[in-house]
């Protein structure tokens, strides 16, 4: 039988070519058909230092980045020794020889990366060496890597035929050592062409197309990881009369200059991580009570405080629930795949417009730098919201009614105080205690135009059901699938609305004995805010800094819900 | 908007400098109606919180600006918010001296580095009023107030100097007492383009009554320290500036004025113009594998 | 039989002297035994604005200040107007008739407040005036009001004499004027006078004592209502070598100070209120994250934003327990009544040095301002808590165990690094995933060593439970009273120590069929909370800025218990 | 403490200007144990968050300060707690450009206005380099970085105008080349009664190297604008001192010194002189009825 998944671990120092190779073999495979998807952890020093980036290729849909190691390139001896452990027992591992020497171990082989590269002419071509092994170990046509390889170098300049040449000639070396070493790891199937448009695209870049797809005009962002990225994209991309986007000074000037602007009119959003996040506390409140229409994308690392920037880590929904003083309850969307980020930046931008307040994306780290093959998003397909503007003569009162209103645009009719003090129909501050009271129900009242999302659920009848949020959704799945295939009677439940949660997804919640929730964090946030709504939850946790792993999970489910069937049993 | 409205149960004291300057603004406001023909609600007041920030509820015009009565500080980025999304609204913060030289200092220097083409019409008093009276940046060193009991431990902060030091590109100096020239400045500031600040020495009757120190009192045998700006003044002279900013005394008039700069918003155009505007297809197509 | 408890309520523009009467009123009696408690309510705007003082005045401890007016004092018209409604059907209303004209209405009468208060050569004598007036309509006896004033008016200056006897004639021409008018609500019981020395105080001024108590050394704060009074009060008084108190620029600036100096080794807090709060979430997670004793009081007024900063709420619950990004979770200590203000701070402090982390009390608008007769603390009986400091050599590592363990000071030995990133044992900063798991571990084991906090609990038999926090205790036990006088079978549980709860109170309450918890918020943040910890808890809640009355809790009280009841009944 | 610390992977990239830094400051601290005979637990070095607030774990010497690496911004406060708590330690502040004068920046007036009696070494690469390559407030008008593709719409902020219009009361510039000098510097910082700041150019080499521009490189052709302040320079005089900060070039030396101002710790001495210190029975006895 061919293999239908091959995993494959870059490892070595930074600037030693190990992303590009890693992400190079990943859109090969992805150009003729493969389900590709790339994990990089990245140290904290800005130069070298130990990186690694993990490429998974299947026939199917790759749901998380792989348990175990096919094969582990390792470019010097800190990667050999650090990742080694990770490979399975029949897997394999290609290291530089010019770095590492070994006694042969019967796993592993090494080659010359650099010098077979300058043996072509072309001493950037180690990448290729790594490739052209790879390809042989599993037996990918070369023509694949070789059609990638003139594609990426046909750029109209005059040398563009000779390193081409070079690069075919460095697959063609990296292949023949791999066929010297006499390991293989038997053939990979062919590929099975979705046939629909793909593109390549990590989860912050498909969130800010998607939120320009959504009509974004203003973005203010303060650099920090894992945000930077998106401040640095739009800052090239979000272009165009009417459209702003800047560097603030702090992420305090972020939340309430987009707070002016959305109060202008325009969609407007910023992005931060945990530390940006808790400084726009106040400003999130502000954006709450005046009734701003506005979004803020946390992507999550690991917390608190300055915590673990280049983690991963799903901790931040407590505070994005609850950013501030007195009764307010946020909006979240939070994606769960790569896919889901381009869709949840166009829900949050229309949830924002809807109910005219401001909302939360909850990314994480872990999606925010993984590149993956999704299908090309039909912008035709996609509605967009506009905001109910006041149309009509002066004299008009925003705030008067219990329900949502037509909001006042500057510069048009119907002038008001826009007022985070509470205040009367027209914006002015006001103590009244009617006025507190309606003003409240107001607020929260407009949080029921936000149930309209839709949720995934499978074999609902089970009384015991796996609910996981955010990008622990893949490994999530992946366990339920083996354990539901395994006989096991476990439900499904999955929605990236985690406030308010969809339309009936509550009631249908309470009535499991058992809600499992597999989440990256310590205090069971999502467990314990399903508690909150009565329903009966319990955590599955992991503060590793990094993803969940399908088996860790096969296995602590199985402990949750077994425990539970035999205490369910005297009842 | 109070003028009509009954739920709004604030009010300034008797006395209160703030209400110099309100009439100064109102008056500013209307002559920029009849002159720009545009409405009042192209104008946009952010206001700061404090005794000076309820000013944003008690315009008396029948036609009303739009306001934003925000957090305590945040003025400035709100002001920023609203101007960068539409830059032909005319948009003014009125703020204390707490809310703007105080918790909102840090918002200062990159407004006036970016030039931002808004005006700031800061009330200082010396003192923080609506919190009944405690002591504020601009304080004198020593001075009792209800949270120094034994004298201000801290120097006073000297706003023109910061203003000339952070690049502020409109600098006016004035008094509450002063309504005509007031609201002669501010319609200049409006105009101006770039970041103009009208700072307007406004006394607090309950807790800092400064109108005899200002201008003043024969009888009490006190000078003031209040003083016109002579009329052979260079205002775009930043050395000179910086000699009225270290000189003692109130100066009443424009300490420095430097129309040449770009505003925020034309640099961001020009940006916009290198910029290559794509529709959202291309950019998903980059990303076509 | 005699009246045991009388509640009159003063009324008019600030300045016209509402205050002063309320509180020598309550004073005078207070000083012959009788329990007094005042709450008043304050304008926005500064001078002048509507003010009213209630005060109460009974023969046993005050649990609230009152439902229903036996007196109202009408300074003015607008005060007439405002108030009268609230008025009790047996009582009476006296108001000025200078400001005041009205038909004789059989429930109110006039005198002329300043008129009478010039004849005695006094023109300042008005409150006195009152105050005779309200001493003849309950028959309290005029030597009681006599003495106060003797007293107060005995300062040591030539015209003492006459200033008293100016006063003793007020009070006598106010009697003779309540005389003539006919009215009278009978007897006030004789005090019982609780045979402890007793001090006459308000929320703020116990909390700020308390402090002291407890070992403050730095207090950092940022004014803001109803916390304001906490800075002032500690400016003159907070002195002596190795203090500091100081007026911050920001609340950014107060935590972090006092983070400064809880890391030097100081006892270091600050107040505040929400806005402020919610600006301190990133020094927060700082203190806590970096294990830095400090404590911050939150002086609740209604929110979210701005809000209303001169009305009571309980709606700051949430984000004091999840302040910021990231697993973290905040000690809390909420007083309920002008006394716990003064125990709370203690155990705040207590806490602070015990754990090593940031504590929050949360206090409430109602308690700052409210002035009440409390037992007089007895300091030598007060456990005052230091700091475990490391008193070794150099080389230690204050971070290695997985539990608390002791902390250098600068200055001292044992030099290390305190860091708001993930650390190791000495505290550099690190990405190792066995690290991130010890160190959350340990800041979480923490929280148990202060589950030692005692709680109220009666009729521990019933199924259904009364459970409030904070200022609502005293509404809520008057409720629950009158509900279990009348029969009805309720448990009654309270704690001040909101988080960790004191231990057994959890198991205890999940027991119980329902825990009914009335709170002053719209999400009924802390039956939320219950429900996280597996307790069927549901609020009452109520947003007008104004405390509950009792009445109105006993009738929601009936209501969701009987509810309840008919509910239970198939099971 | 990182030369004896595995698990600490972070590090400078080869040829940051930091590197010098570290040795300055880590001669200034040896040099002030060995004159004061005050063990090294006695310093207190509070970090910033960037590249250049590592420094606080990279202190190589056997003997440690303690350290604060706290949050982004907020040095200043932080060691303002420290050093109120314990006016006899010696309190360092490490932070770069963009923690202490952006997002940071609310905090320099107040310390300034108080005189709080700490040193703050600056290090100042005009960019955000542990972000990787954002623009700065001191990255020139028009610079290309990460976050201003199309040039940085802003203009540069000038730290010395800032420090002296704030009453920074001890200023010195100098580049992280000049270890000896430099260390020098923070030796008389640390000694100087007040606020002091070691404002230091220290390039960053992966994504804005100024080595060229500070220091000239006569092959290039490149003059170098970083020059000596002259001997006979006063640095008492605020006048020469605006002058300085107002001229282009990087200036080495001690730009401005004034020891005649109390510190704040001192102030707040004065102050609790006059306050009574009464004691916890006493202030409740003030409360009987
Ligand atoms: C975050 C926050 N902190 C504190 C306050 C309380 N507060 C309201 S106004 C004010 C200061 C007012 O002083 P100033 O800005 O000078 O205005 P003024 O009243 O003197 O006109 C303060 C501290 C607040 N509203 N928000
Ligand atoms: C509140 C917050 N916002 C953003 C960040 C991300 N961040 C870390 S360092 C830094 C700026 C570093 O620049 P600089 O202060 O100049 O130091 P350098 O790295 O250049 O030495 C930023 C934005 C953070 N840690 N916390
Ligand atoms: S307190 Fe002072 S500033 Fe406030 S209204 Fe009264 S006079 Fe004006
Ligand atoms: S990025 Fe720049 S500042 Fe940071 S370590 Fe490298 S060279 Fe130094
Ligand atoms: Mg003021
Ligand atoms: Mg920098």
């Amino acid at each position: 039988m061919k293999k239908t998944d091959f995993v494959v671990r870059f490892a070595g120092e930074g600037g030693a070519g190990v992303v590009t190779s890693a992400e190079g073999f990943a859109q090969a495979n992805a150009q003729v058909g493969y389900y590709v998807q790339t994990f990089s952890t990245f140290p904290s020093q800005i130069r070298g230092g130990p990186v690694w980036t993990q490429t998974r290729i299947a026939t199917e849909e790759v749901l998380s980045s792989g348990d175990e190691l096919d094969v582990l390139v390792a470019f010097d001896e800190y990667a050999y020794e650090t990742h080694k452990d990770e490979v399975s027992d029949s897997g394999v591992i290609i290291f530089n020889s010019e770095e590492v020497d070994l006694e042969p171990d019967g796993k592993s082989f090494g080659m010359p990366f650099d010098e077979l590269a300058r043996s072509t002419g072309n001493a950037r071509a180690a990448n290729m060496i790594v490739m052209g092994a790879l390809a042989y170990l599993v037996n990918i046509r070369q023509v694949i890597l070789e059609d990638f390889v003139t594609n990426r170098f046909t750029r109209g300049r005059p040398n563009d035929q000779q390193i081409i040449e070079s690069n075919h000639q460095a697959l063609a070396l990296g292949r023949a050592e791999a066929e010297k070493s006499g390991f293989s790891l038997g053939e990979l199937a062919d590929p099975i062409p979705p046939g629909i448009d793909q593109i390549l695209i990590n989860g912050n870049q498909a969130l800010a197309v998607g939120a320009m797809a959504a009509g974004l005009d203003v973005y203010v962002g303060y650099p920090i990881s894992p945000a930077t990225s998106l401040l640095v994209w739009l800052e090239s991309n979000l272009a165009g009369p009417g459209k702003f986007v800047y560097q603030a000074t702090s992420e305090i000037e972020s939340i309430t200059s987009i707070v002016g602007a959305g109060f202008a009119g325009k969609k407007a959003m910023t992005g931060t991580a945990g530390p940006g996040f808790s400084l726009m506390s106040e400003g999130l409140g502000l954006a709450w009570m005046a009734e701003i229409p506005l979004v803020v994308a946390d992507i999550q690392r690991g917390g608190p405080s300055t915590g673990l920037p280049t983690k991963t880590e799903q901790s931040d929904l407590m505070t994005a629930m609850y950013p501030g003083h007195g009764d307010v309850q946020l909006p979240i969307i939070a994606p769960g795949t790569v896919e889901e980020c381009f869709y949840a930046a166009i829900h949050a931008l229309n949830w924002a417009e809807r109910y005219q307040g401001p909302v939360v994306i909850l990314s994480e780290h872990m999606l925010s730098e993984r590149n993956q093959n999704i299908p090309k998003p039909d912008l035709s397909k996609i509605n967009v919201e506009g905001r109910k503007t006041y149309q009509g003569t002066n004299g008009y009162h925003r705030y008067e009614s219990w329900e949502i209103s037509p909001m006042p645009i500057p510069g048009g009719p119907g002038s008001y105080v826009a007022n985070g003090s509470e205040h009367d129909g027209m914006g002015d501050t006001t103590h009244r205690p009617e006025r507190h009271i309606q003003m409240t129900t107001r607020r929260f009242s407009k949080l029921d135009l936000l149930k309209d999302g839709s949720y995934e659920s499978e074999n609902t009848s089970a009384s015991v059901a796996v609910m996981p949020w955010g990008g622990s959704k893949g490994p999530a799945l992946g366990a339920w699938r083996e354990l539901t295939a395994q006989g096991a009677d476990l439900g499904w439940y999955y929605t990236m609305f985690l406030n308010p949660l969809p339309n009936g997804m509550v009631e249908e919640l309470r009535s499991k004995d058992l809600v499992i929730v597999p989440e990256l964090n310590f205090m069971g946030q999502m467990s314990a805010h399903l508690r909150m709504l009565g329903i009966n939850a319990e955590s599955i946790t992991q503060i590793t800094g990094l993803p969940f792993k399908t088996k860790d999970l096969v296995q602590a489910i199985t402990e949750k819900a077994g425990i539970q069937q035999k205490e369910s049993v005297p009842a | 908007m109070t003028s009509k409205n009954p739920e709004y149960d604030f009010k300034w004291c008797p006395g209160c400098g703030d209400f110099g300057v309100r009439r100064a603004l109102e008056g500013a406001l209307q002559l920029r109606v009849s002159e720009t023909e545009a409405p009042m609600e192209n104008n946009v007041v952010v206001a700061g919180i404090g005794c000076s920030g309820n000013m944003v509820h008690m315009l008396e015009s029948d036609e009303q600006p739009y306001g934003f009565h925000g957090i305590h500080g945040r003025s400035l980025p709100i002001a920023m918010g609203v101007k960068m999304a539409r830059p032909d609204l005319n948009v003014v913060v009125v703020a204390g001296d707490g809310d703007f030289l105080g918790i909102g200092f840090e918002h200062i220097g990159p407004q006036a580095a970016r030039n931002l083409n808004v005006t700031a019409v800061v009330m200082d008093n010396g003192v923080y009023g609506l919190t009944k009276g405690q002591s504020s940046p601009t304080t004198e060193l020593g001075v009792v107030t209800s949270s120094t009991p034994f004298g201000k431990a801290e120097e006073k902060l000297n706003p023109f100097q910061m203003y000339l030091s952070m690049g502020v590109s409109y600098i006016a100096s004035t008094m509450s007492s002063q309504v005509r020239p007031m609201s002669a400045m501010m319609s200049e500031a409006m105009e101006h383009p770039g970041f103009a600040i009208v700072h307007v020495q406004s006394p607090c009757t309950e807790y800092n009554n400064t109108y005899d120190l200002l201008r003043g009192n024969s009888r009490k045998g006190i000078p003031g320290i209040a003083y016109d700006i002579p009329d052979d003044y260079d205002e775009t002279d930043p050395e000179a500036a910086f000699q009225i900013a270290s000189a003692p005394g109130v100066p009443l008039g424009v300490v420095y004025k430097d129309t040449d700069r770009l505003t925020f918003d034309q640099r961001i155009d020009e940006i916009s113009e290198k910029a290559p505007a794509r529709p959202v297809s291309q950019l998903l197509d980059s990303f076509t594998i």
